[in-house]
């Protein structure tokens, strides 16, 4: 199907929840980015629903990291951010929130494995302590609680002081992962967490994904269209900074409303 | 978190405690028994071990000594920001100096010799040839009956209190031509040594077996030989004080014109007793006999 | 062939530049231990210095370098490392930046001859701190400021965003990841900065001629109460420190070894900027491993 | 719920922990910067004293000849003529960099080209440690080898610009080297893979792209081994011979700036013009290294467009 541009730039089909139905985490509203002077993020209003698993997908420049990225307002030094953040009916990118307070509710995880060059006991408890947890038997129990969702106590319980760094790359993403759920975030963001892993890890951090959704709300930005129908419950497609398509994911891969996401998750360009 | 607070917290408090301790246990007797002495790097350790000295002897005072040059200690000590001002000159040859606010205490004298290289065959001078060589008259060592050497002059900083002396009285006030200047005897001395053909001036605690020492007109650079004003090239060692030293200024002074300092330290350290002096000169050269 | 030959030429002379390099620098290195390192002995590292007799040694000296350089450090360290922080993690990128930048760097151009005589008109002169350790610790601080605060920056921005990410991600502030987390993860290069700092500072003598004085008055070393003008930890006492001790005795030296005892402080010297810089390797590889893995 | 709603309207500890920290680091980076203006100030202003209280003719400063600020020259003025130590400051800085700039490069090329590991293992080290050495040692052994060896062999006292330059350029050596070093080690590997790979020899490929591209970095270190000579004291001092004269020879007794500076400093009084004239002296030096200093930025910048280019 010859994508016809003039034609399928104004294609766009976006869902929008039923707040009665749907209790919603997190939104945007006429959201722009901009670098400099360029604009990255055009389109991008999205709602996300609560515990549930969201995924952005998109070509490589598409914005999609963008997007993720200015939810918990990490681009702010970089990029300015235009638009609204809704979320606990409060505009989280207005001057009067403070940022980390609202990045401890929206908590992120990154492409590379980025542990701090501590033990991985102190990983998970530095934060805690950061914000007056001092108690060792409560730091002891976290600690232990979040590297059990993340699916890797049984691995790491008796090196807890070992550096994070002397862990493989995939032990690596899921101690960020555990480190991020320690603090009992509301919404967690991942940008691309398994991209630069091997399958058996990327299967690891899927299945811990999986779990974490009964108590987090999840959106993951992603490449690999295979993941995103494996665990997600809704996906948004992006293209040249905007949101083309936004639906359930089921109906996403089996039944793209939009020319392009057709043409995306056929394989036939991105 | 916490925890490290307790322990921060702690540590603070037990440095408190030992600071609070160390301050209320200082030696009380000394608070406001210190003076200090800046000035002339030459008289320096003379008065550092005569406060030494004085200092175990009088317990509980301590005098602190620094370095700085006899212009630091001049202007120092006319700033009233010290008790004593050590100086080789006179405060009446220092420009920028009001003398008449100074009181001068003379401790010690220094005898100045004039070196030169061993190679040079020479061990008498004139003072018409000295001062022919230093303001470059002679250039080389035969005119004065030497071997056939170029002669390298080696002066000592301007300003230095020996360069002082030597151009007022070895030089007849005749400044001394450009040439090379160090500002310490020691680097002058060991210039001389190993330079053929060199000259230059030291005090007579630096002559030693490297140079050789010459003769003015005769004259042989002795202690006995200055003490009748024979030899000619000395100055005094000072201590200024305000017109109105204190106290415990006064006594250091007094002890360190004591024969416990002039008859031991000052000889060991080369200078010249001042109660040996059987003349005295005024800061204007002019020279009366003691007594 | 024309090429050819002129390649084994220039590599030939090229070798021939190292080799000689590489010997004039051994011989110096050997020709200061050679000489000093028969002079030093026990007694020599601990004895007062003497003024006019042999067999004085540069216990004081040794000491007051030392406790220079650690007040010196003391104040320079919490400084510089402020500034560093600011300048990599908070300063914008625009002209005043640049012109901060370039005001530090001109600082650490300064000849140390003009940083002394500004600590001996200011800390001496102006603030009555008369020459003494602390107007030394102060004028020894402007010297060490724009080193530090370079080297502690540049170890700053080794360590990669990422792990900035992670500490802005679990709701610290930048203070708190800058501290906690990227001055902890930059410490091995931070130390070695600082122990080849300390190796400059230790061998500095221009800068403290003026402001810690040339006098080096004995010290009752029973009594450790700063209060008291002969402790030790006094830092209102002149302190003559052995860099300043090899410069006086070369010049002023009236003790009749005065050659032998310059050549054992220089011997001293050297080594003590020896072992600062095995010190800084050592420490840093140290760290890095304790860091990256147990 | 609403817990969460409030304390993001609240002012966190996070926020309160950063307004303080971020305070306190640019008060730092004030203090810094207030110091250099504090001594530029200080500096200047007894500096300045000689021409502006003591009515000294700033060209006849620069130009004359006699140096003996206690002494009125002919023209009925004071002898505050800095020209030798300002021509000796510059002629020591100059010949020091000119001898160790090949020596410097060719070992830095040595080191990073010809044999890297041989470099790594032995010459850096080496070349770091010296870098270390106080400038007192550096003195000390002008005075007891280079002096004599200078004497025996060019004649004269052995004290002059000659006995400067060796000490000066054994000291600067080290700091050019690793600096160097660094500039070449900048260059990127396929430039000298581009070039093996077009049939050039190592040599070419050093001479014709390596060196070339490395030439900024490299300019950037020989400045600052000059600046580094240039304010050198003690070192020099002790072996130069401190005469006020305007150098005739390479081997005649000379002065710097530094020299006659520390020399003559404690000998004056603060406030009389033999000292104001010291504080002039002090005040070029400090010039000089503002000059150096641009100069680096400018090649630093000059050779950032050249490689983007």
């Amino acid at each position: 199907m010859a994508a016809n541009n003039s034609m399928t730039t104004d294609q766009r089909n976006i869902l929008k929840f039923d707040p009665q139905q749907h209790e919603i985490a997190l939104a945007t509203e006429d959201l722009h980015v901009y670098y400099g002077k360029s604009e990255a993020i055009s389109e991008g209003d999205l709602q996300f629903e609560r515990y549930k698993i969201s995924a952005l997908i998109g070509p490589s420049g598409s914005g999609k990291s963008t997007y993720l990225r200015s939810l918990n307002r990490m681009n702010d030094r970089i990029a300015t951010v235009k638009g609204k953040i809704m979320y606990r009916g409060l505009d989280i990118n207005s001057n009067d929130i403070d940022v980390y307070e609202m990045r401890r509710h929206i908590g992120m995880v990154f492409q590379r494995p980025n542990p701090f060059a501590k033990s991985i006991y102190e990983n998970i408890a530095f934060a805690l302590r950061q914000r007056g947890v001092n108690d060792k038997k409560e730091l002891d129990e976290i600690v232990e609680r979040s590297l059990r969702q993340a699916a890797m106590w049984d691995q790491v319980k008796d090196d807890l002081n070992k550096s994070a760094l002397a862990l493989s790359g995939g032990q690596q993403q899921r101690l960020c992962i555990a480190r991020a759920i320690a603090i009992k975030p509301d919404i967690l963001l991942l940008d691309e967490p398994a991209s630069a892993l091997d399958p058996i890890s990327t299967s690891q951090i899927e299945d811990t994904l999986l779990e974490l959704k009964q108590n987090y709300t999840i959106i993951i930005v992603t490449h690999n269209m295979q993941q995103a129908a494996r665990i997600s419950d809704y996906t948004a497609f992006f293209n040249l900074g905007k949101v083309l398509e936004y639906a359930e994911t089921g109906d996403i891969f089996t039944n793209p409303q939009v020319d392009l996401t057709n043409d995306y998750i056929s394989g036939n360009f991105g | 978190m916490k925890k490290s607070r307790v322990i921060q917290l702690l540590g603070l408090i037990v440095i408190g405690v030992l600071v609070g301790f160390g301050y209320t246990n200082r030696e009380k007797t000394n608070a406001g028994q210190s003076i200090t002495a800046v000035g002339s790097t030459a008289l320096q350790p003379l008065v550092e071990a005569a406060g030494e000295q004085y200092s175990s002897n009088h317990a509980g005072v301590f005098i602190n000594v620094q370095g700085g040059g006899s212009g630091t200690g001049l202007s120092q000590i006319q700033s009233g920001a010290v008790a004593i001002g050590n100086s080789d000159i006179f405060a009446e040859e220092q420009s920028g100096i009001q003398a008449s606010k100074l009181k001068d205490h003379r401790v010690a004298v220094v005898g100045i010799a004039p070196i030169v290289n061993k190679q040079v065959g020479v061990s008498n001078l004139t003072q018409q040839q000295l001062i022919d060589i230093f303001t470059g008259k002679v250039k080389n060592w035969r005119e004065v009956g030497g071997n056939n050497l170029p002669i390298t002059l080696i002066n000592r900083a301007q300003g230095s209190g020996t360069r002082k002396t030597f151009e007022s009285y070895a030089l007849k006030g005749h400044a001394s031509a450009d040439s090379q200047e160090q500002d310490s005897s020691g680097l002058a001395r060991s210039i001389v040594a190993s330079t053929p053909g060199a000259i230059s001036y030291v005090a007579f605690s630096y002559l030693d077996q490297s140079v050789q020492a010459v003769r003015v007109d005769g004259v042989r650079p002795t202690e006995t030989n200055v003490r009748q004003n024979r030899w000619y090239i000395w100055s005094y060692e000072h201590l200024y004080t305000g017109q109105r030293p204190n106290q415990l200024t006064k006594q250091f002074i007094d002890y360190v014109l004591s024969p416990a300092v002039q008859q031991k330290l000052v000889k060991q350290l080369g200078y010249i007793s001042v109660h040996e002096m059987q003349v005295q000169r005024s800061a204007a050269g002019k020279v009366t006999a003691v007594k | 062939m024309n090429a050819k030959r002129t390649d084994k030429i220039a590599t030939g002379i090229l070798y021939g530049v190292a080799a000689l390099v590489v010997i004039i620098l051994l011989a110096l290195l050997g020709f200061i231990l050679i000489e000093g390192v028969p002079k030093i002995s026990w007694h020599f590292l601990t004895a007062p210095a003497l003024a006019f007799e042999a067999g004085g040694g540069i216990g004081i000296q040794l000491f007051n370098s030392f406790y220079l350089l650690f007040l010196a450090l003391l104040i320079s360290l919490p400084i510089s490392l402020g500034a560093g922080i600011y300048l990599n993690e908070y300063a914008p990128q625009n002209t005043v930046t640049s012109l901060i930048r370039t005001t530090i760097e001109i600082l650490s151009s300064l000849p140390s001859v003009v940083v002394g005589l500004f600590g001996y008109l200011f800390f001496v002169v102006q603030f009555k701190l008369g020459f003494s350790i602390l107007s030394g610790a102060f004028a020894l601080t402007v010297f060490n400021l724009p080193i530090l605060t370079r080297s502690i920056e540049e170890a700053l921005a080794n360590i990669s965003d990422s792990q900035r990410e992670a500490g802005y991600a679990l709701g610290l502030s930048r203070w708190e990841t800058v501290t906690k987390i990227v001055v902890p993860a930059a410490l091995p290069s931070i130390i070695t900065g600082i122990v080849l700092s300390a190796g400059r500072i230790f061998g500095e003598a221009a800068a403290l001629i003026y402001t810690a004085g040339q006098s080096a008055p004995a010290l009752d070393f029973s009594d450790w109460n700063p209060f008291n003008i002969s402790s030790p930890l006094s830092p209102l006492r002149p302190a003559e420190t052995l860099a300043v001790h090899i410069w006086k005795i070369n010049s002023e030296g009236i003790m009749p070894d005065a050659k032998a005892v310059s050549a054992g402080s220089s011997a001293v010297l050297i080594i003590a900027v020896l072992l600062f810089n095995f010190l800084a390797r050592w420490l840093g590889k140290r760290l890095y491993k304790h860091l990256t893995a147990e | 719920m609403d817990k969460i709603r409030e304390s993001l309207l609240k002012k966190s500890l996070a926020s309160k922990i950063e307004r303080r920290g971020k305070a306190v680091s640019l008060f730092c980076l004030a203090l810094i910067v207030g110091v250099v203006f504090l001594i530029f100030y200080f500096v200047a202003s007894r500096g300045l004293a000689t021409f502006f209280q003591n009515h000294i003719n700033l060209w006849q400063f620069l130009s004359g000849t006699e140096w003996n600020p206690g002494t009125t020259g002919a023209n009925g003025q004071p002898d505050v003529g800095a020209l030798p130590m300002i021509v000796g400051s510059f002629l020591i800085t100059i010949l020091s960099a000119l001898i160790a700039t090949p020596f410097a490069i060719g070992t830095a090329v040595f080191m990073t080209e010809i044999s890297p590991r041989r470099g790594a293992k032995v010459l850096r080290p080496v070349t770091e440690l010296l870098v270390g050495i106080p400038s007192v040692v550096y003195g000390f052994i002008g005075l007891q080898v280079v002096v004599p060896f200078v004497r025996h062999t060019f004649g004269g006292s052995g004290y002059g610009i000659l006995s400067g330059t060796f000490v000066l350029f054994v000291m600067i050596l080290p700091t050019v080297t690793s600096m160097s070093a660094d500039a070449l080690n900048a260059v990127p590997r396929y430039y000298r893979e581009a070039s093996l790979a077009l049939g050039a020899t190592r040599w070419q490929t050093i001479y014709k792209v390596v060196l070339r591209a490395a030439i900024p970095g490299m300019l950037t270190a020989i400045v600052f081994g000059m600046a580094r000579a240039f304010g050198e004291a003690l070192a020099v001092q002790m072996v130069i011979g401190n005469a006020t004269l305007l150098p005739h020879n390479l081997v005649s007794p000379a002065s710097t700036l530094t020299s006659i500076l520390t020399m003559g400093i404690g000998n004056t009084v603060m406030g009389s013009l033999q000292n104001n004239a010291l504080w002039s002296l002090a005040m070029i030096l400090l010039l000089m290294s503002l000059v150096f200093n641009l100069a680096i930025r400018y090649i630093g910048r000059k050779g950032k467009l050249n490689n983007e280019r």
